[in-house]
């Protein structure tokens, strides 16, 4: 299932104007405040009626305003996770979760009991939403939104008010989410790691346009995305295959440019996964470093060298099939000497790479699609 | 039936009781749509329908009751056609006596349950519609639910309003006692003798304790209701 | 000088016409309430500035009188009426008589009166009817409505077959093409004297006598005939 | 004058217009007064100031006509007193008139106000406490203006009601051409005369014009705050 | 100026009971969601009467219920930036900013001119806060309380709606805020980098009660901290001074661990300003690892060694005068046998110190409170 979307719209002092595809899997709309990212995810719910453009899921035409077809929100079945929570006071937190089930078709779906054990709202469930406090009330409103079988999930900065724990597990429900059902899933969020740990397709807003769009493996490893992105937030995404549980509780992941050594990762033996790697968290070394804590050191070649204005600078490089972004300052940069061709270690502590930097793989569509 | 009422006077109590329950329930759904209509729709016409609705508080009772007789009068266009379709007759019935208090009612009614939609955030029923709701299930459950204080306010409104009404009740179905005559034909009644003061004060006693009762009521219904809608 | 009049509702297209009449001779005028004699005889107990009073029923002239509000030297009932039978519609005159069929005509349509209690046409209305001794026969199909043009209205309407007004209504009722029948009077004897008895209140200023005995004069009692009310001898 | 118009029919164009403008402009601030204190506050005796403001809703208006009379003519307790302290008389003035519709229409009024503030979210009246306004300044800073579209629906409920309002006034004041003959106590005063009718009928198409007239600029104000507050 | 702070509430299902002093300077309220952060926030303000306690800024007694003292919320003067942003729907944006003056006592404050400046909220001025943005919503929040001239800045999450760039822009403000002014601010967030950033003291809080209170940088830099505050987010906080400027845009901070080199911080010569280093950011070697990208490697030894129940470590060094925090794998500290007194170097990359982790020192009462 692929999403189509093509808008125009003014508001006084604002216009929007974007046009892009959301294929299966996760569609990160990524822009500063203010950007339109709001604006698209309300056009295609069907809250805001653009003054031009076009919305289709695969053949179903959501809105065509040169056709004059415009499907009412209702129509559209899409889940969507408000940036308020937009709670319904008068029913209690059970009532609003299972809200979406009166007007869904039958069939299979979410199920109560897992979604409220997943987002830990089992001991709010007879409360209101009155007194809920605001991680709780967005927690419940994910919950609504997962259990109305929507066609497709539209989430509006779904997990900003929540904490690093919470948010750890509810990323991997999303993960399963676009892997295991084909519902496209348009998600705004101003965190990079949420992005790169999620996202099939990055879509970069600016000013109302969009300003890079792509496979979001390739954006975020794209020296030139830095300045969209935030310098902090650049890395590069890696595919690797989990190949071994030490006894040490450390996972063993293979990929193309060696094998990685990270804390304990719960997946199956065999699982394909995606692992992200900030280009802050990367060192390079011009030999292998002895006596050190860092348990990662894999051999690579410089491919490119990206020189800002500022102290800093941006090292693209290969080892083995992948490409890895290293930020580090010009002075390093050339107290190295690197240049293009250069052959290199780049040296990687385990615990750099946050659990909420590594993902389930996306499987299916994005290798149909991206690669 | 306590002996310090005639049985004339206990049964204006019953009627006047009867019609204006009957008459503040029925217009309920009808106050309602239109409340909504005027809240959240804007169609060619909307304001003829609003002056319409507010008709009868802008005229004089009695006109209202002739008015009445003239249209719902077995004669009238659409009281023949009652009477001959469904065997529905106004005159001279306690029913009409509910049709002129629930008409003379109705503004009173439509802007308590109108206000109360407007204040309804249509975000919440924009949410609602993104979960699969049409616009009537989201009227039915999310509007609705919210805006039970102002349709209780209204209720009450007309309710105590009916308890009231004369001029159109009389000038419509006249006053016949146990069939036509409430309790304000009664006082009114009274109050025209010489010397009749006492007994009609007797009764407007009774109307107030009736009402008061029924507001009490309304209070801590409203309550109940917005202390759920606050949401705690 | 104007004086303010309090006036029995159904007097008033006669009495604005001699009001004009008065004010144009004498460059006094008067300004006329009209309204159900009850409101209007409370009204002046409770210092309303009413400086004449033209009441349709004597009982509360006599309460006014009782209270010593109005003056008793002035008072004088200055006008009569008479009680009449309408029909809806064209109707074939009737003999009304003691044992009368009203009851039987009315079937299972009503008869429209004014308040028993308190309009008087209401009152004399039922003083008739149980003296032509069909009262019990004919009370349960009574409709009471707060002045007799409410009565006429319904009858007009065909809501009710027929009614008990005032002639002085029943007349202007059908010039002004209402569709109702005088189908017969009340016999005189049947019911006491319809009265309007009139009095200057105790505040009254002078001009209110004056305009009292133009009430009098046969130029009104020919404009108070053309109504339909009676004129005392 | 128009010339389609008698002198005495214009005095009661003018009369009502007069009573109507300042009984509801009067009662606005009692009005806004009251609800504010029944939505916000709970104290003892509520529910009995709840219970005299709808009294007049409840009562037959020549009940609430007389009581008016008895409390407020030159002889009862309040007229006497108002009038020796300052100079104030109701009775059988305009001031009457417009006294009658005030209170006929200030159930009315206050309902719909009471909704508005109640439909308030205390949440952005908290938040202006936090920033330094007193409960006061959050009344007339905050609250005031979101309950605006209410004020104005009570204001022209009231403006209908007064319009509308006959039984009490002419039970209080009379119906003297010029002085308190208002528009409903002239169609009155024609209904009750055979062949009145026509005249009735065109005076009350006036008063519908005229209502009809303060209801659009009603709708087209409420719209236009509404507006405002809807925060675009 | 100190806010003393002391509750009990019960709401069904959860009970409040918390004390602690909030010195000058920014205090951060940390914890889960639900833990009860907005509840202790709204008592503060006035906007909940607790079923017990007292609250005192200084001698001035904002409740004390035991002597049925309860200032109304408008008397306190307390500028509070709610966690949804509460603007006035029917005042444009400068009216809303402009609210606080209307009550606030005469002198000096924030101009409006400068505060508008700092949040980007200048095109948005004459706009109303119907059509804003959440991001944009929120930043015009922040700027109505602090126009208010308030005796205490409450924030609820202020940033978690903004954008890392909107953030970078806003968070000196704040910490202008905080050392200029003796202004006290009680401040949640779920940000360990924005608290580390700008706390003075850290209160961390679990279902209802407080857990750890002491100085940020001493909670921050306790190993045994590290559960509470989630292993991502622990780290050190050192003092530094700002002694050089370099011709390639490094600045060289003295520290009493060592010299660092850091991107270019934007202050002038001499600054006192506070560096947080996460422990998962360090490096630990035996020898000076030569030929590698890192510039700053400090001698250190090691202090303690935390080995926690899964495959992590963390181990507490002293550079000079400073505890310094590294994460690693219990692999590595075997394999380095890493030993209380081991003399070590800790290798920090200059990028890994973002700019949001430099934060301007803070001034005279951190240092008379809790050194
Ligand atoms: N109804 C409206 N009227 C006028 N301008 C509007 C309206 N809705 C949005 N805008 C403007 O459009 C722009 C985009 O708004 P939008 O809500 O889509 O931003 P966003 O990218 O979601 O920002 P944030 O991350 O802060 O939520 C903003 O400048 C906003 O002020
Ligand atoms: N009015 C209330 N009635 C009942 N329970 C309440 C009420 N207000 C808050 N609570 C409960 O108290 C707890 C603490 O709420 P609070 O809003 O203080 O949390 P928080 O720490 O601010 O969370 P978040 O980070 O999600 O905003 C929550 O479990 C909440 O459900
Ligand atoms: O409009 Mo009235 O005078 O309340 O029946
Ligand atoms: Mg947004
Ligand atoms: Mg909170």
């Amino acid at each position: 299932m692929t999403l189509a979307v093509s808008l125009r719209h003014g508001f006084a002092g604002f216009t929007l104007d974007v046009e892009f595809a959301a294929p299966a899997g996760l569609t990160a709309l990524f822009g500063h405040s203010g950007s339109g990212k709001t604006t698209v995810i309300n056009a295609v719910a069907g809250l805001l009626a653009p003054d031009a453009g076009r919305i289709a899921v695969d053949d179903l035409v959501l809105l065509d305003r040169a056709r004059r077809i415009a499907l009412p929100p209702h129509r559209r079945r899409l889940g969507y996770v408000f940036q308020d929570a937009r709670l319904f006071p008068h029913l209690t937190v059970r009532q609003n979760l299972l809200y979406g089930r009166w007007f869904a078709p039958r069939g299979p779906g979410a199920a109560l009991a897992d979604v409220v054990e997943m987002l830990g709202i089992g001991a709010l469930l007879q409360r209101r939403p009155g007194g809920l406090s605001g991680g709780e009330k967005q927690r419940v409103a994910i919950g609504r939104a997962l259990l109305s079988k929507p066609r497709l999930l539209l989430m509006d900065e779904p997990l900003a008010a929540l904490d690093e724990e919470r948010k750890a597990e509810i990323l991997p429900y999303l993960e399963r989410l676009r892997d295991e059902t084909s519902v496209p899933i348009l998600y705004v969020s101003h965190s990079v790691a949420e992005v790169a740990r999620l996202a099939t397709t990055l879509v970069v807003m600016e000013a109302g346009r969009v300003q890079r769009i792509g496979p979001a493996r390739e954006v975020l490893s794209d020296p030139g995305a830095v300045p969209a992105l935030g310098p902090r937030e650049a890395g590069s995404v890696l595919r690797a295959r989990l190949v071994g549980q030490d006894a040490d509780g450390l996972t063993r992941l293979e990929t193309s440019a060696g094998m990685l050594l990270l804390p304990k990762v719960d997946l199956p033996l065999g699982a394909e996964l995606r692992v992200r790697i900030a280009a802050q968290d990367v060192i390079v070394a011009r030999q292998r470093p002895e006596g050190i804590s860092a348990l990662n050191i894999l051999p690579a070649e410089v491919v490119a060298l990206h020189l800002g204005s500022g102290p800093g600078a941006v090292v693209q490089l290969r080892a083995g099939g992948e490409l890895i972004l290293a930020r580090l300052t010009r002075r390093s940069a050339e107290a190295l000497a690197l240049a293009p061709g250069l052959p290199v270690f780049a040296v990687l502590k385990s615990v750099a790479v946050a659990q909420s930097d590594v993902g389930g793989a996306i499987t299916g569509p994005e290798l149909l699609l991206h690669s | 039936m306590p002996d310090w009422l005639t049985s004339d006077e206990w049964r204006a109590v019953n009627l006047s009781l009867l019609v204006s329950f009957w008459a503040s329930v029925l217009s309920l759904p009808c106050g309602i749509a239109a409340a909504y209509v005027l809240a959240r729709f804007d169609f060619w016409g909307k304001q003829l329908l609003n002056g319409i609705v507010h008709l009868p508080l802008i005229l004089p009772p009695v006109v209202t009751g002739y008015l009445l007789l003239l249209t719902f009068g077995r004669r009238g266009p659409v009281g023949a056609f009652l009477e001959q379709s469904f065997g529905l007759v106004f005159a001279f019935r306690w029913t009409g006596a509910a049709l002129a208090a629930a008409v003379m009612a109705f503004p009173l009614m439509v802007r308590a349950i109108r206000l109360a939609i407007e204040a309804v955030d249509p975000k919440l029923e924009q949410a609602a519609g993104t979960l699969g709701a049409s616009r009537p299930w989201v009227f039915l459950t999310v509007t609705l639910p919210l805006i039970l204080p102002g349709v209780i306010a209204g209720f009450i409104l007309a309710f105590a309003k009916a308890m009231g009404e004369f001029g159109a009740t009389i000038t419509f179905v006249a006053s016949i006692p146990g069939q036509t005559q409430t309790l304000p034909s009664a006082i009114y009644a009274f109050l025209q003798v010489p010397g009749g003061d006492a007994q009609a004060m007797r009764l407007v006693l009774i109307s107030i304790a009736i009402a008061m009762l029924a507001l009490l009521l309304s209070e801590w219904l409203g309550r109940r209701v917005a202390r759920r809608i606050a949401g705690t | 000088e104007e004086i303010t009049v309090f006036a029995a509702a159904s007097l008033k297209t006669a009495l604005d016409e001699i009001a004009a009449g008065w004010s144009a001779e004498t460059g006094h005028s008067a300004v006329i309430s009209y309204g159900s004699s009850g409101t209007l005889a409370k009204q002046i107990q409770s210092g309303a500035p009413a400086d004449l009073f033209l009441s349709a029923a004597t009982n509360w002239m006599d309460v006014l009188e009782e209270d010593a509000l109005i003056d008793p030297a002035s008072r004088a009932d200055i006008l009569g009426n008479r009680l009449v039978l309408v029909a809806h519609g064209a109707s074939a005159p009737v003999e009304i008589g003691a044992g009368f069929d009203l009851a039987e005509r009315l079937g299972e349509g009503k008869l429209a009166m004014g308040l028993l209690d308190s309009v008087p046409a209401g009152q004399y209305g039922k003083e008739a009817l149980t003296s032509l001794g069909i009262w019990e026969a004919v009370e349960p199909k009574v409709a009471q409505v707060e002045n007799v043009r409410a009565a006429l209205a319904l009858v007009a309407s065909g809501e009710a077959p027929y009614g008990i007004v005032y002639a002085s209504d029943a007349v202007a009722g059908d010039a002004a093409g209402d569709d109702v029948t005088v189908v017969g009077a009340f016999p005189e004897d049947s019911h006491k004297p319809i009265v309007y008895p009139a009095a200057v209140t105790a505040t009254a200023k002078p001009e209110a006598k004056a305009f009292l005995e133009v009430l009098g004069t046969e130029a009104a009692d020919a404009v108070f005939a053309a109504q339909g009310f009676t004129v005392p001898k």
